[in-house]
């Protein structure tokens, strides 16, 4: 039963960081394997910037620094090379991947570094054993996913970007300012990887070298969840959570991961678009 | 002044990475299967080669085969392994199929640190059995071992080209082009793709994984990570995807500037800055190449057609197998 | 109706078949003759590719039967279709842009016989034989229709009426029994149209049967031998062209629906 | 962006002028191992990035503080001693490029700081070069019966070390002991030794294996903690060390917890469950003259005490080590320098606490003994301690404190 809630808490922190991934993926096309780096940034900058001005002003200014520098590498990096292609852009990501890793190692250096936040201990709430700040995080984590939802389907910018993603020259034509969407997502993706880099140092540690281990979980939540549907994702960012902590009670923990990797692949046999996808699948031939 | 040495065993290793990038660019350029998982392929080479190779009372025991014996070897069962992963991962598209190879690769690293009795564990296997090794003195042979890897890599070139020019591997491109159009010109995509596949799992197992373990000299499952992956891909992708020598030059050129990075000396206490160059070097390679030359450095066209039409943007009309769930668009 | 052995008819009974709870084809009865020009017609949404897919091997699964001359066809798969003779074209012929035309041609008369990876070191010199035959066939072909400027330009390079006409040559390169062409004259200009008729017409003469789909209502009560239109997934008229053109319903279900008719 | 493009920009500016200069730098020390020259060369390798990343400046530093030491006496036999640092990047093939490097390149002539599997790969080559070889932090039981002629150890073998833990942990009365072990070679070695050496003491065992850089341990350490053991033993790097233990001070488990060597830093001491925890080391005997003199300067530097766990004494004991066998051989030739580290480091001779008395005693003719700042580095015929001093440590007002000395029992062994 504490498992339950450990997957939940893992699954909370990794749908904030795969809906960010999902946001990008859908408007501007393409798999933007960076964003395991800016997790690892955000973290790095929230530990640091949390060390000198303290947590309430430093955490938010790293997000903010992440999300600019998410705008300023969409503009330009990304903006150049958005006629070439999915692919090309996914290898400037790997590219932009390499180069994130490069910087944090000679600004941050590459020891693993802990935060400053104590969590306090677990009390016995109904069946679960829970530290008040793990509450405090499945919180920040719900509310983020929750004002993600909200902005997307209320707000005009969020029409917006859906309308972006669902046919990018038809929002052009109909007058959405594509170029400034773009932006817009761009920082919102960053922005919410390094919310997601800032709990997971939180709740473990951080370092420059996190960002590849954190990008696989991503992928792997965004591809079960069918990348084209936030909420689609979001759940199969919670499942996978759930799912990888209750599996330690049935197997030894050191097929883990096999069996996380192994139900992935049996579930994409199965339902090849994802476990979430409401829209059907395309037929080969249109 | 550069030694000698150093640079035969950089080249070694260029020429390992060079023949990896070649064999993906078979499946991945010309096969159009974009595979995220090489890094499992070349594992599964290397294990069974060593396995197969070393002495039956070694520490980690094996079956005693000669050389040769254990390349074919550990081809076979690369061959059946790719089987394997591909029956179930070639029925997926796009970005499903990359990260189901991911998956096994993944899975393939895992079951090689679990299963410590056959394996060695994480503590991998200290002994591996080098071609000609007894006949020459130590300092020799990096040179000796430079030799084979460049004879191993020309053989992969002369596989790799032949391929490219004949029926199969234009049925090949034809179904990378366009998979539903290839299908209705009677080409059963499905089971040219799980052909290409094993075929190349063998080829990687009888050159790749035994040169990778001659090179390095030991085994240990870490070697086998998305790093190793990734390398391979940005080779790939610099040297230009679908072209017949890029790869190789993709691969020369990302080793090279990697291990180049060793000789500048700088103060230890600088160390961590400068092992920052090459990781940013690799990705500025990349930007750069991707936004001024997207297709890479070499193009396909420039391999196939005799029109003289160089036509830019390679990777932009690549379409990995059922690119349409990547570019929700039609295929 | 009687059936020649070498003349076999494509006959469909009872087929169904829907996705996601639409039932885009519905209880459709049909046979195509050889030698004939059979036109499927309909409005937008009125299952035509569809009922196109299912017959070619894409739109697996579905019910009913479809057979080929004594060939029970149903269930297979695209390429085994595609060798029993029932070969189709695409709507949007993308071709293998990456291949010249020429090549586009030679893909298909290779065959399979060579596809795997061992001919080209096993049996190199028929291969070579092979994929030299298959080039120079394909500038025949080329030539034959006219095009053969076009044999080195790349694939995705060309015009779009272009890429008509060369999808339909590198079809006809498989030697089809039973050729079915998705909306061939679309965005095709009207001399090219001409030139298609003929060009179709030709194809039947030569026994060859073909059922075609488009939108171009003129164009198709001039070519078609028999005419079936399509609405909402069934089967409604059936006839010969005068029939079916001066059928009141047919007419204002078609017109109906051709305000938007697309030129993709 | 902007500014990481600037930074980039420098770097490379800076790295290709450092080309050039490394250009001229090389041709000096080009004739390389055989000495003789204007300078010797001293080799590292590590992982400055990778896996091993965490150790890095625990292993440069104390090693260049060691040379600059070696260097305020006039190098070795008159000549400046300089050090090449060199990236593993953590895995093999690094290793075995950096290492080509730095034997033909950089013309090392000993070659120290190697982590387990680099050292296990390039053993063979070490050999055939005839590079001395000192492995400060390795305790991969590969070594235990093989080193003697070109590699060494300073640091106790996993054997010894996962052994020790068993003893402690029989001792302490414990019955069943839950583990949770970190699926690379430096944590599961000794973990595996233990598990078998606890089970012949007739405990039970209850393992849990993990991965580095998973986001939370949480199920591990339940799983782990099933049957409610006696104690718990975590073997792992602190990537993963300093989450599990957080995660146990949350849910408030109070068992007492073993940790393994590399978990005794300064990062593990300050957590608010150190109180729990226990260690068995080779402990820094606090009481070495050569332990306070290092001490010293190293808080100096760092500002906090040096960390068994990180290895930092070890590293700076090499090259001391090195330098006054290069002295006591008047060469720098690898198989004479390698024949004399035992000799150096274990005696019998006058005892000496830095390589300022190591170098005036074997001015003066005598044998030496260095005991180091790690321990006092008495070596057997196979390069590896003699009895290394285990000790039991606690946490102490968040800093490790050594506790009673454990003699190894030898019945545990197999």
């Amino acid at each position: 039963m504490q498992n339950l809630f450990f997957g939940l808490l893992t699954g909370a922190v990794l749908a904030v960081a795969t809906s960010g991934f999902a946001l990008l993926r859908n408007t501007e096309r393409f798999l933007h394997t960076a964003h395991g780096q800016f997790m690892a940034l955000g973290g790095l900058l929230g530990l640091t910037l949390a060390q000198q001005f303290g947590p309430w002003l430093g955490l938010p200014a790293a997000v903010l620094i992440t999300a600019a520098i998410g705008v300023v590498c969409g503009k330009l990096l990304f903006d150049p090379i958005k006629a070439q292609g999915a692919n090309v852009m996914l290898f400037t990501s790997v590219g932009l991947a390499f180069l994130t890793y490069a910087v944090m190692l000679v600004v941050f250096g590459s020891d693993i570094k802990v935060f400053d936040v104590q969590l306090g201990s677990a009390r016995q709430i109904g069946p679960f054993m829970i530290a008040p700040g793990e509450i405090v995080l499945l919180l920040i984590a719900a509310a983020v996913t929750a004002g993600l939802w909200l902005l997307l389907s209320r707000s005009s910018v969020g029409r917006s970007i859906r309308a972006v993603s669902s046919n990018r020259e038809l929002a052009q034509i109909r007058g959405v300012p594509t170029n400034q969407i773009s932006s817009v997502v761009w920082a919102l993706s960053s922005g919410l990887a390094a919310i997601a880099g800032i709990m997971m140092g939180i709740l473990g540690s951080t370092s420059a070298e996190a960002g590849w281990t954190y990008i696989l979980l991503v992928l792997a939540a965004a591809v079960l969840g069918g990348v084209s549907n936030i909420l689609g994702v979001i759940a199969a960012a919670m499942l996978l959570g759930v799912v990888m902590d209750l599996s330690s009670l049935v197997v030894d923990t050191a097929f883990r991961p096999v069996i996380a990797f192994a139900l992935l692949i049996a579930v994409l046999v199965v339902r090849p678009q994802g476990l979430f996808s409401f829209a059907s699948r395309k037929e080969a031939v249109a | 002044m550069i030694s000698m040495s150093f640079l035969a065993t950089v080249a070694t290793l260029a020429l390992v990475y060079a023949m990896a990038t070649q064999l993906l660019n078979l499946e991945a350029g010309w096969g159009g299967m974009w595979d995220l998982g090489v890094a499992g392929l070349i594992a599964v080479g290397a294990y069974s080669y060593v396995l197969l190779t070393s002495a039956p009372d070694a520490m980690v025991p094996g079956l005693g085969l000669p050389i040769l014996g254990g390349m074919i070897g550990a081809g076979i069962i690369t061959a059946l392994v790719a089987a394997l992963i591909g029956w179930p991962a070639l029925r997926l598209r796009g970005e499903y199929f990359l990260i189901s190879t991911f998956a096994f690769a993944e899975i393939i690293r895992q079951l090689i640190i679990i299963g410590k009795d056959v394996t060695g564990g994480t503590f991998g296997i200290t002994f591996v059995k080098r071609p000609f090794e007894q006949a020459f003195r130590f300092d020799a042979y990096p040179f000796v071992l430079l030799g084979i890897t460049a004879v191993l890599t020309v053989v992969v070139y002369l596989i790799c080209s032949r391929v490219a020019g004949s029926v199969y591997g234009m049925t090949m491109r034809a179904a990378r082009d366009n998979e539903p159009l290839a299908m209705a010109t009677g080409t059963s995509v499905k089971s040219l793709r799980m052909s290409t596949y094993s075929f190349v799992g063998l080829l990687i197992g009888i050159f790749v994984g035994p040169a990778f373990v001659w090179f390095l000299g030991a085994l240990v499952p870490s070697t086998f990570g998305a790093t190793l992956t990734f390398t391979i891909w940005a080779a790939l992708v610099i040297g230009g995807l679908g072209s017949r020598i890029g790869p190789v030059v993709g691969a020369l050129l990302l080793t090279g500037v990697s291990e180049a990075v060793r000789l500048i000396e700088v103060a230890p206490q600088q160390a961590h800055l400068l092992s920052a160059v090459q990781p940013a070097l690799v990705g500025i390679l990349l930007i750069v190449v991707l936004r001024f030359r997207p297709g890479g450095l070499f193009t396909e066209q420039k391999s196939f057609a005799r029109t003289g039409t160089d036509v830019k943007g390679e990777l932009k009309r690549m379409r990995p197998v059922g690119m349409a769930a990547v570019n929700g668009g039609e295929a | 109706m009687s059936e020649a052995p070498d003349r076999p008819m494509l006959t469909l009974r009872e087929v169904n078949k829907a996705f996601g709870g639409v039932q885009a084809v519905r209880d459709v009865n049909l046979s195509i003759d050889s030698s004939k020009v059979t036109a499927l017609i309909g409005p937008n949404g009125a299952g035509k590719t569809t009922l196109f897919n299912v017959i070619s091997g894409f739109g697996t699964p579905y019910t009913g039967k479809i057979a080929f001359g004594d060939v029970d066809l149903t269930g297979w798969a695209p390429h085994k279709v595609a060798r029993a003779g029932v070969v189709r074209t695409f709507q949007t012929p993308i071709g293998f842009p990456s291949m010249t035309v020429a090549e586009n041609i030679a893909v298909a008369i290779v065959g399979q016989g060579l596809g795997n990876p061992w001919s080209p070191f096993l049996r190199w010199r028929q291969d070579r034989k092979v994929r030299r035959d298959a080039m120079a066939e394909a500038r025949d072909r080329l030539a034959a229709g006219g095009i053969e400027g076009l044999a080195d330009v790349p694939g995705s390079e060309l015009s779009p009426g272009n890429a008509k006409l060369v999808e339909i040559t590198r079809q006809l390169a498989l030697k089809p029994k039973m050729l079915l062409l998705d909306e061939p004259a679309a965005a095709m200009a009207t001399d090219q149209i001409r030139t298609l008729s003929r060009l179709i017409r030709g194809i039947a003469d030569d026994g060859v049967g073909v059922l075609v789909i488009d939108h171009n209502l003129g164009f198709v009560l001039e070519l078609a031998d028999t005419v079936h239109v399509l609405e909402f997934g069934a089967v409604v008229a059936s006839g010969t062209p005068e029939q079916i053109g001066n059928d009141a319903r047919v007419r204002e279900i078609y017109l109906g629906g051709t305000e938007e008719t697309d030129a993709a | 962006m902007k500014r990481s493009l600037i930074a980039l920009g420098a770097a490379l500016t800076m790295g290709a002028a450092l080309t050039a200069c490394a250009e001229g730098g090389d041709q000096g020390s080009a004739s390389g191992g055989g000495g003789g020259g204007d300078e010797i060369v001293f080799g590292q390798m590590l992982g400055v990035t990778g896996d091993y990343a965490p150790w890095a400046s625990a292993t440069i530093d104390p090693a260049q503080m060691a040379i600059d030491d070696i260097n305020a006496e006039g190098g070795v036999m008159d000549t400046p001693v300089r050090m090449v640092t060199e990236d593993t990047r953590s895995t093999v093939d690094g290793a075995v490029s950096g290492f080509s490097k730095l034997t033909t390149s950089s013309g090392i002539a000993v070659l120290g700081s190697l982590e387990s599997d680099g050292q296990v790969a390039l053993f063979d080559q070490i050999s055939q070069r005839q590079v001395p070889n000192i492995c400060p932090s390795c305790g991969t039981p590969f070594l235990d019966e093989r080193g003697g002629e070109y590699s060494f150890r300073i640091t106790a073998s996993d054997s010894d070390a996962g052994l020790i833990v068993a003893q402690v942990a029989r001792d302490a009365g414990v019955k069943k002991l839950g583990m949770i072990v970190q699926n690379t070679e430096g944590a599961s070695g000794p973990a595996e030794v233990a598990a078998e050496a606890f089970k012949r003491t007739g405990g039970e065992v209850n393992m849990v294996t993990i991965e580095p850089g998973a986001s939370s341990y949480n199920s591990e350490i339940a799983k782990a903690l099933e049957g409610n053991p006696d104690a718990l033993y975590i073997a792992a790097g602190t990537e993963a060390g300093i989450p599990i233990l957080r995660e146990i001070d949350r849910r408030g488990y109070d068992v007492p917890i073993f940790v393994s060597p590399d978990l005794i830093t300064n990062d593990i001491a300050a957590m608010p469950n150190a109180d729990q925890l226990q260690g068995v080391l080779t402990a820094f005997d606090t009481e070495s003259p050569a332990y306070k003199a290092f001490a010293e300067r190293w808080e100096a530097k760092t500002g906090h005490a040096p960390e068994p766990g990180m290895y930092d004494a070890n590293n700076y004991d090499q090259y001391i080590l090195f330098a006054l066998a290069m002295e006591a051989a008047q060469s720098t030739d690898g198989p004479a320098v390698a024949g004399k580290i035992i000799d150096v480091a274990s005696g019998p001779g006058t005892k000496v606490y830095s390589f300022k008395e190591g170098k005036e005693a074997l001015a003066r003719g005598e044998d030496i003994d260095y005991d180091g700042a790690s321990s006092s580095l008495d070596l057997n015929e196979y390069g590896n301690l003699v009895s290394p001093v285990l000790s039991t440590m606690t946490v102490q007002d968040g800093t490790w404190a050594v506790g009673d000395s454990v003699d190894l029992d030898p019945s545990l062994r197999p």
